[in-house]
């Protein structure tokens, strides 16, 4: 049997990251596991959970009325979602459905921010695991917002 | 009981206008030729132009016959400035007249008034019956747009006519192509005419007084006296003491008559032929008698054979100029500019066409007044509307209001023309 | 004998215009008949009576919108025609007649008629673009046969029309002219204006004077000031640009700079 | 190569007579409206004797020459691109047939040209368009037929214009190869004649038909002194000393592109009037019963929009961009593609630019490198 | 006198037409791979055979409307020309509306195409939008000799579900096992059960050994350039990225002069280039 702290070290998230900044990790963590089509947030509920994908897949998605349910990025192994941990409102900003059956370690968005208060250099370890992350999704955003495979005006 | 006859928007004419007749107890009572086409105020903004930019400015007033407004203006400036063109230009702008004339003419024949005689709708339609005569208009339609395009850049609004003469004089050999094709027109035209003999007339005469240019060897296209079948003999300057512009409420465009006495007039076609015979050539003397015309025509509906005549008189005209051409030393007089007023009458397609000019010291032009043949024509129209119609009101409706239509087509309106005039700060109220 | 299933509907308009380019139609001495076999002209008061109202498969308009009957009018055309085509500088920038948008037409109207109240008439000449969306235009005062009759052409099989927007420089070289503006120091509009005329004033030994309108990306601003070292002064640079396209915006603007005193 | 012949004016214009009896077209320099332009001749009457041509960006006067030669002027407006490279061409013609189209290619026609009086720059960029339209695994067949039915006769330049600078590109001014007859016109109080180099069997069996005598050591020298003159008096120069194809490579990112942008009129004319420019376009058209079709070929430029167009719009958008493309191209990628330079130094894009930009000037801003 | 001292030159090509005539085909199928998409079944008129090699590209002509570049989409060595055809200008638009039966012209076939991988070679095939279509031949080419290369991977972005071309066939690629392939697109409803995202995002997911991959890519310039950049730096040299560019092209042969980008010609050196030599080029705006 795997431990929560092995499976952390393991996640590329979490790769090269200093062995007792992964111990304190881990004492916020849970191993989880989703169904297929199975909610795992709500846009607009508290951020109280941060998922690194270890199995399967996860839709975010956004729905608008009339317009249905449009997913905008998948997150599959080695992935993570849920990075609203960090920032305050600490509120999700889309859906969050498993395409398929999902195995993931979520960690206690609370617990996990007490300790970086804490104890600053994990703080600094996880941001700077965070940013790269959020720019290249605001990458991936501009250029599905080009629409290059679109027909140009 | 009171009846009235309305054509909305008038086919086959350039430019857009209607008609309206009204009759009472059988008789037509009035008529009026309504032309709604939207002013343009050329003689507003050629106001403060360089006088050296009119040619191409009057142009845009027609796109039908844009070398009538260059000539006018040209002759009016040059009149201005004291400048004589040399034989080869002159002949050279004649030669430019002949093709708008061949081109006008030809146009109106085929594709706009025969329609009227043979039962079409126009000329396209016709052409499903009569292949072979609306091709041979076209094609003799094309010789005189060919004349355009050699000497003027190209047929609407050409570009090499300057005050002073042409920005650029053809080569003497250059001219063989087109002198092919002119013979080739003659042969047609001449077929045009015996053609358009053949074509049956309503028997309608009115005692019209005829204006138009009156030359001492030349059937009149850039040159001449004004003169009138009742004795009227002026230069163009004198052009505005006897004749008078009035605005009417249903049209954009102006209507010309007598100063003295009010009375309305003929210029175009039928005038030109009926006071110059005797200036056509032979050639176009002959077909016209072969073709049933007297020395006189007071019959507006046929002004067809009148301008099959003309257009005639234009290829051998156009013959004999490339015949006699000599190439000029130089393509144009230059001219400097000086303060006066002058003005000058040609002959356009439709009729007499009459400007007048008043430059400042350094060329701007200060006022400019423009009379088109339509215009002048308008009050003649209306005349022949309720003279004629009075004989057509047994007709069913179609057919009477056709009758209209065609009565006002003889004169080949122009309305893009008239309504691009003016009076200078005159009001008769 | 087409293969075509059935004829399309052609449609001739007229606004305030000289006429000249619907006449271009008339002046295709070689095509027209076969243009008659190739669409029905259903509506071209000009050449015909006869007149098929309901919709339109194309409509050439000519001419530009300056009175309130005709920014109504223009309306109905778009709603009755598939494609709309407009052509000649009136329909594309206005034409001549827009000069009156940078005077005062009331004047303007003074000055040309004797009775003023007769007529009605708008403070300005505007393209049909301004009024209503339009699916091409043809450039030109006039425009050039041959160039509607590649439009008609291309329309009817689908084709973009070769109706290049490169100066007119483009098509003097291909016809072999020397500059008359560095030969001759003849000012000329060529290299600022749309091809389509087929360098006509240049091979007249005069310059352009930009009856085509502005070509694609001009700078007329860099012309100007070799204009200006050939001697014309402000005043005639602000008349050069403002003729038959004179409400085009690089025309417009550029003229505007030069008549600083308004006296254009 | 044989020894240099002497003809007097006389032999020239039997060597026209001869060409034009062997049914070709005579082409030389020839004014028309004051420019000296390339036309058929008819006699040696038609060539340009006397007048000489004053050049500089942007302008272009013919005036008297103070020597009455025949060849005593640079080169004008056109090329002999106009004649080889032909400005518009239909490339094919189909009608439709029953189910099918028919399509017949274009009948390849050339005339039997002769060329009188090709500079060396012209013979340079003749040589390149050579290279551009024939030299690879496609072969322009429209151009190879006129071009291998073209005889030239070069002339040696007995002046520099004031746009040229062919001795900096080291295209002239001396033709050293690629004529069929090369002239020089060595114009003295006394005598007017002309020495010829032989290029060709074909320039050789033309010269067996004209009465001509060897040249002495002494006319020889002053054809050597006339070329040397020639060169020390050129207009303009590219600056010496710099890598010009690797300036531009290394600076497409130069502010100059942006600045030339203002001036620049993006009028095409400097890429029509040069003489190694070889872009086209075509187009097609169809007449109005949509039945028959062609396909129509002819000079096109970097300088529109349409030239880069690629569905939705141009990649050149802006004039920056075009001029930059125009002069990379000519100075500079052209090396890569086809083994020299694009400019053969003939100066005829400074001439004819209605704005005068100067390429040489160009490279010296972008170089760094003062103004001469 | 121009008509007198003439010669007539029947100059023929390899196939007995000049290269700027085109051959006349036939319209045989037509059928749509996407919204917007067609894929035509060409059928010489002449009998000529229709090699090809993977990458390179037909001129193709709606007459009397005009002449396209379109890539060849399918496999090698076959008895008829496929190329797949997406509707956007009016000449595309003509032609991705033939009928069966309709004539239509070709020249070609013009430019280099994908290399021939070294046998044992792994290969990363990555592809946008309709850039699969000039890569449906190497793929064809690789199922037809799978054991001479290494792993085989299909990266392959796309707008939304439905514009994914060959749809069923890459499905059916996929159910072979032969060739790992990850499909994204860049929206989905519910119903789409793959990737959502950028197909750079699936870069990840490939085992890459840059010792033995190459990678062949073709979409819009953008992707190419964001996916090039990327694979060099998983380790992946620039001379083992493959890429196929895209200009205005004309004449097909290098002479035309419309579609260079720096000193090449497109139609004539490419469309296919390696990475290295494209990325300085295509990092210039505007070139």
């Amino acid at each position: 049997m795997e431990t929560l702290e092995q499976m952390l070290g393991a996640h590329p998230f979490f790769a090269g990251l200093d062995p007792s900044f992964i111990g304190l990790a881990s004492g916020c963590a849970h191993d989880v596991s989703f169904a297929a089509g199975e909610f795992i947030c709500h846009e607009g509920d508290a951020a109280d959970r941060f998922y690194l994908v270890r199995e399967g897949h996860v839709a975010l998605q956004i729905s608008a009325p009339g317009r249905g349910v449009a997913t905008f990025l998948t997150v599959g192994p080695g992935e993570v979602f849920g990075i609203n941990w960090l920032a305050p409102p600490y509120r999700w900003s889309y859906d969050a459905r498993t395409v398929e059956k999902t195995h993931a370690v979520a960690l206690d968005a609370t617990c996990l921010r007490v300790k970086c208060e804490n104890e600053p250099a994990l703080g600094y370890a996880l941001t700077k695991r965070v940013l790269p992350v959020l720019i290249e999704r605001l990458h991936a955003c501009r250029t599905q917002l080009l629409d290059l495979y679109g027909v140009p005006s | 009981m009171t009846k009235t006859v309305k054509v909305d928007v008038l086919a086959r004419v350039e430019g857009e206008g209607g008609l309206k007749v009204t009759i009472r107890d059988g008789v037509v009572r009035s008529a009026e030729l309504n032309i709604f086409e939207p002013p343009r105020f050329f003689e507003a903004f050629l106001r403060g132009r360089d006088f050296s930019e009119a040619p191409d400015i009057v142009a845009r007033i027609c796109g039908i016959c844009p070398v009538a407004y260059q000539m006018s203006a040209v002759h009016a400036l040059e009149n201005i400035h004291g400048v004589t063109l040399s034989p080869q230009l002159r002949a050279l702008r004649r030669l430019l007249y002949c093709g708008e004339w061949i081109e006008s003419h030809v146009l109106h024949i085929y594709m706009l008034h025969a329609p009227d005689f043979l039962g079409y709708a126009g000329g396209v339609e016709m052409a499903r019956d009569h292949g072979d005569l609306v091709r041979q208009g076209l094609q003799l339609k094309k010789v005189g747009n060919e004349i355009l395009n050699f000497l003027g850049g190209r047929e609407i609004h050409p570009i090499n006519v300057r005050v002073g003469g042409f920005h650029r004089a053809p080569r003497k050999k250059e001219f063989a192509p087109l002198a092919e094709r002119l013979k080739w027109a003659r042969d047609a035209a001449l077929a045009t005419v015996h053609w358009a003999g053949t074509l049956e007339f309503p028997e309608r005469e009115r005692d019209y007084t005829f204006v138009a240019l009156r030359h001492d060897q030349e059937y009149p296209f850039n040159e001449g006296r004004i003169v009138s079948n009742r004795g009227l003999d002026i230069s163009a300057d004198d052009y505005d003491k006897h004749f008078e512009e009035i605005h009417v409420p249903q049209s954009t465009a102006l209507h010309s008559r007598f100063r003295d006495t009010g009375a309305a007039y003929l210029v175009g076609p039928l005038a030109r032929y009926s006071l110059n015979f005797d200036r056509l050539s032979p050639l176009a003397q002959e077909a016209a008698r072969a073709a049933g015309l007297e020395r006189t025509c007071r019959n507006p509906y046929r002004s067809i054979i009148v301008r099959a005549v003309e257009t005639l008189y234009a290829v051998d005209e156009a013959l004999r100029v490339i015949e006699a051409y000599e190439e000029p030393d130089r393509s144009f007089v230059a001219i400097e500019p000086r303060k006066g007023e002058g003005c000058a009458a040609t002959e356009a397609p439709r009729g007499l066409l009459y400007h007048r000019y008043r430059l400042e010291k350094d060329g701007t032009i200060a006022e400019a007044q423009i009379v088109p043949p339509t215009s002048q024509n308008q009050a003649s129209v209306e005349e022949d509307l309720v003279e004629f119609i009075g004989g057509f009101l047994d007709l069913p409706e179609e057919a009477l209001r056709h009758r209209c239509e065609q009565t006002v087509r003889n004169y080949d309106p122009c309305i893009s023309c008239a309504t691009h005039f003016l009076r200078l700060d005159i009001d008769r109220g | 004998m087409t293969g075509r299933h059935k004829r399309p509907r052609l449609a001739v308009w007229k606004f305030a215009s000289c006429d000249g380019c619907q006449l271009s139609l008339l002046d295709c001495e070689d095509e027209i008949l076969a243009l008659a076999e190739a669409v029905d002209i259903a509506y071209f008061p000009e050449a015909t009576r006869s007149e098929i109202s309901g919709h339109y498969d194309i409509s050439l308009v000519e001419g530009s919108i300056t009175t309130a009957h005709d920014a109504v009018r223009i309306q109905e055309v778009r709603r009755r025609s598939t494609k709309l085509i407009v052509i000649g500088a009136c329909a594309t920038s206005g034409g001549i007649q827009a000069l009156r948008n940078f005077s005062d037409v009331k004047e303007y109207t003074r000055i040309v008629y004797a009775r003023p109240d007769y007529i009605e008439t708008l403070a300005t000449s505007t393209p049909i673009s301004d009024h209503v969306r339009v699916d091409f235009e043809l450039r030109g005062c006039p425009i050039n046969k041959h160039q509607l009759v590649e439009v008609l052409g291309a329309f009817l099989v689908g084709r973009r029309p070769a109706t290049p927007a490169h100066s007119v420089c483009v098509e003097c070289k291909l016809k072999g002219n020397a500059c008359v503006m560095v030969a001759h120091d003849a000012p000329c509009l060529g290299p600022v204006t749309h091809a389509g005329c087929g360098a006509l004033c240049p091979s007249y030994n005069r310059g352009c004077y930009g009856c085509f309108g502005p070509k694609e990306t001009p700078n007329a601003p860099a012309l100007s000031a070799k204009l200006s070292e050939l001697g014309m002064d402000q005043r005639a640079l602000a008349r050069l640009y403002s003729t038959f396209n004179a409400n085009a915006d690089a025309f417009r603007q550029e003229s505007e700079r030069h008549d600083q005193d308004g006296q254009g | 190569m044989a020894e240099q012949r002497v003809i007097t004016a006389e032999g020239l214009q039997q060597l026209i007579a001869i060409l034009a009896g062997e049914g070709r077209r005579v082409i030389a320099p020839t004014v028309r409206d004051d420019v000296i332009i390339y036309d058929d001749i008819e006699s040696i009457d038609d060539l340009p004797l006397g007048v000489t041509d004053v050049q500089g960006p942007g302008s272009y006067r013919l005036v008297d020459a103070p020597e009455a030669e025949y060849f005593g002027f640079v080169v004008g407006p056109h090329a002999w691109k106009k004649f080889l490279h032909a400005p518009q061409i239909e490339l094919w013609r189909a009608q439709r047939e029953g189910g099918g189209v028919n399509i017949h290619a274009a009948d390849i026609y050339a005339e039997r040209a002769a060329f009188i009086g090709v500079r060396a720059c012209e013979l340079a960029a003749i040589a390149i368009q050579d290279r551009v339209l024939t030299g690879g695994q496609h072969v322009d067949a429209h151009y190879k037929m006129r071009r291998d039915h073209a005889l030239l006769i070069a002339v040696n330049c007995s002046k520099a214009g004031g746009s040229c600078f062919c001795a900096s590109m080291e295209t002239g001014p001396a033709a050293t190869g690629g004529f069929d007859l090369a002239l020089t016109e060595l114009k003295t109080a006394q005598d007017h004649l002309f020495l010829v180099d032989v290029g060709s069997s074909a320039g050789q069996a033309l010269m067996d038909q004209i009465s001509s005598r060897a040249a002495t050591a002494q006319e020889h020298n002053a054809a050597q002194a006339q070329v040397e003159h020639t060169t020390e008096s050129m207009g303009r120069s590219m600056p010496a000393g710099v890598n010009t194809p690797q300036l531009m490579a290394d600076n497409l990112l130069h502010p100059r592109w942006q600045e030339v942008a203002t001036r620049c009129l993006s009028c095409a004319n400097c890429t029509m009037v040069c003489p190694t420019c070889f872009c086209t376009t075509v187009d097609d058209v169809s007449d109005l019963a949509g039945e028959r079709y062609a396909r129509e070929r002819r000079w096109d430029s970097c300088f529109t929009m349409d030239f880069s167009y690629l569905h939705g719009g141009g990649v050149r958008n802006s004039v920056a961009s075009r001029y930059r493309q125009w002069m990379t191209h000519k100075l500079s990628t052209w090396v890569e593609q086809f083994g020299s330079s694009g400019c053969v130094g003939c100066g005829r894009c400074i001439t004819w630019c209605p704005v005068g930009i100067d390429i040489t000037e160009e490279v010296r801003a972008i170089a760094g490198v003062e103004a001469v | 006198m121009a008509l007198m001292s003439a010669h007539r030159l029947s100059t023929t090509s390899g196939c007995g037409v000049p290269a700027d005539v085109p051959r006349l085909g036939y319209v045989r199928g037509r059928r749509s791979d996407a919204p917007g998409v067609w894929t035509l079944d060409i059928e010489m008129a002449d009998d000529a055979p229709c090699d090809f090699a993977p990458g390179q590209f037909n001129m193709l002509t709606a007459f009397g409307v005009g002449e396209a570049a379109i890539s060849i989409s399918g496999a090698p060595g076959g008895e008829r020309l496929i190329h797949t055809i997406r509707d956007v200008g009016p000449v595309s638009h003509a032609l991705a509306n033939l009928a069966p039966g309709d004539p239509i012209g070709v020249r070609g076939p013009f430019g280099v195409g994908w290399p021939m991988a070294t046998p044992g070679s792994d290969v990363l095939i990555i592809a946008g939008g309709l850039g699969l279509a000039p890569l449906r031949p190497s793929i064809y080419d690789i199922l037809a000799r799978r054991d001479a290369f290494g792993a085989v991977t299909l990266l392959y972005g796309s707008r939304r579900p439905e514009d994914i071309v060959f749809h069923a066939e890459v499905e059916a690629w996929r159910r072979e096992k032969k060739i790992n392939i990850e499909l994204t697109v860049d929206h989905a409803g519910v119903d789409w059960r793959g990737h959502v995202g950028v197909v750079t995002g699936l870069l990840p997911r490939v085992q890459l050994d840059p010792s033995r991959a190459i990678a062949l890519l073709c979409g819009p310039e953008v992707m190419m350039r964001f996916v090039g950049a990327a694979l060099t730096e998983q380790g992946l040299d620039a001379t083992k990225i493959f890429v196929s560019m895209e200009r205005n092209m004309k004449c097909a042969i290098g002479h035309c002069g419309h579609c260079q980008l720096g000193p090449t010609f497109i139609c004539r050196d490419g469309p296919v280039f390696t990475y290295e030599r494209m990325r300085p080029l295509m990092s210039v705006k505007e070139l």
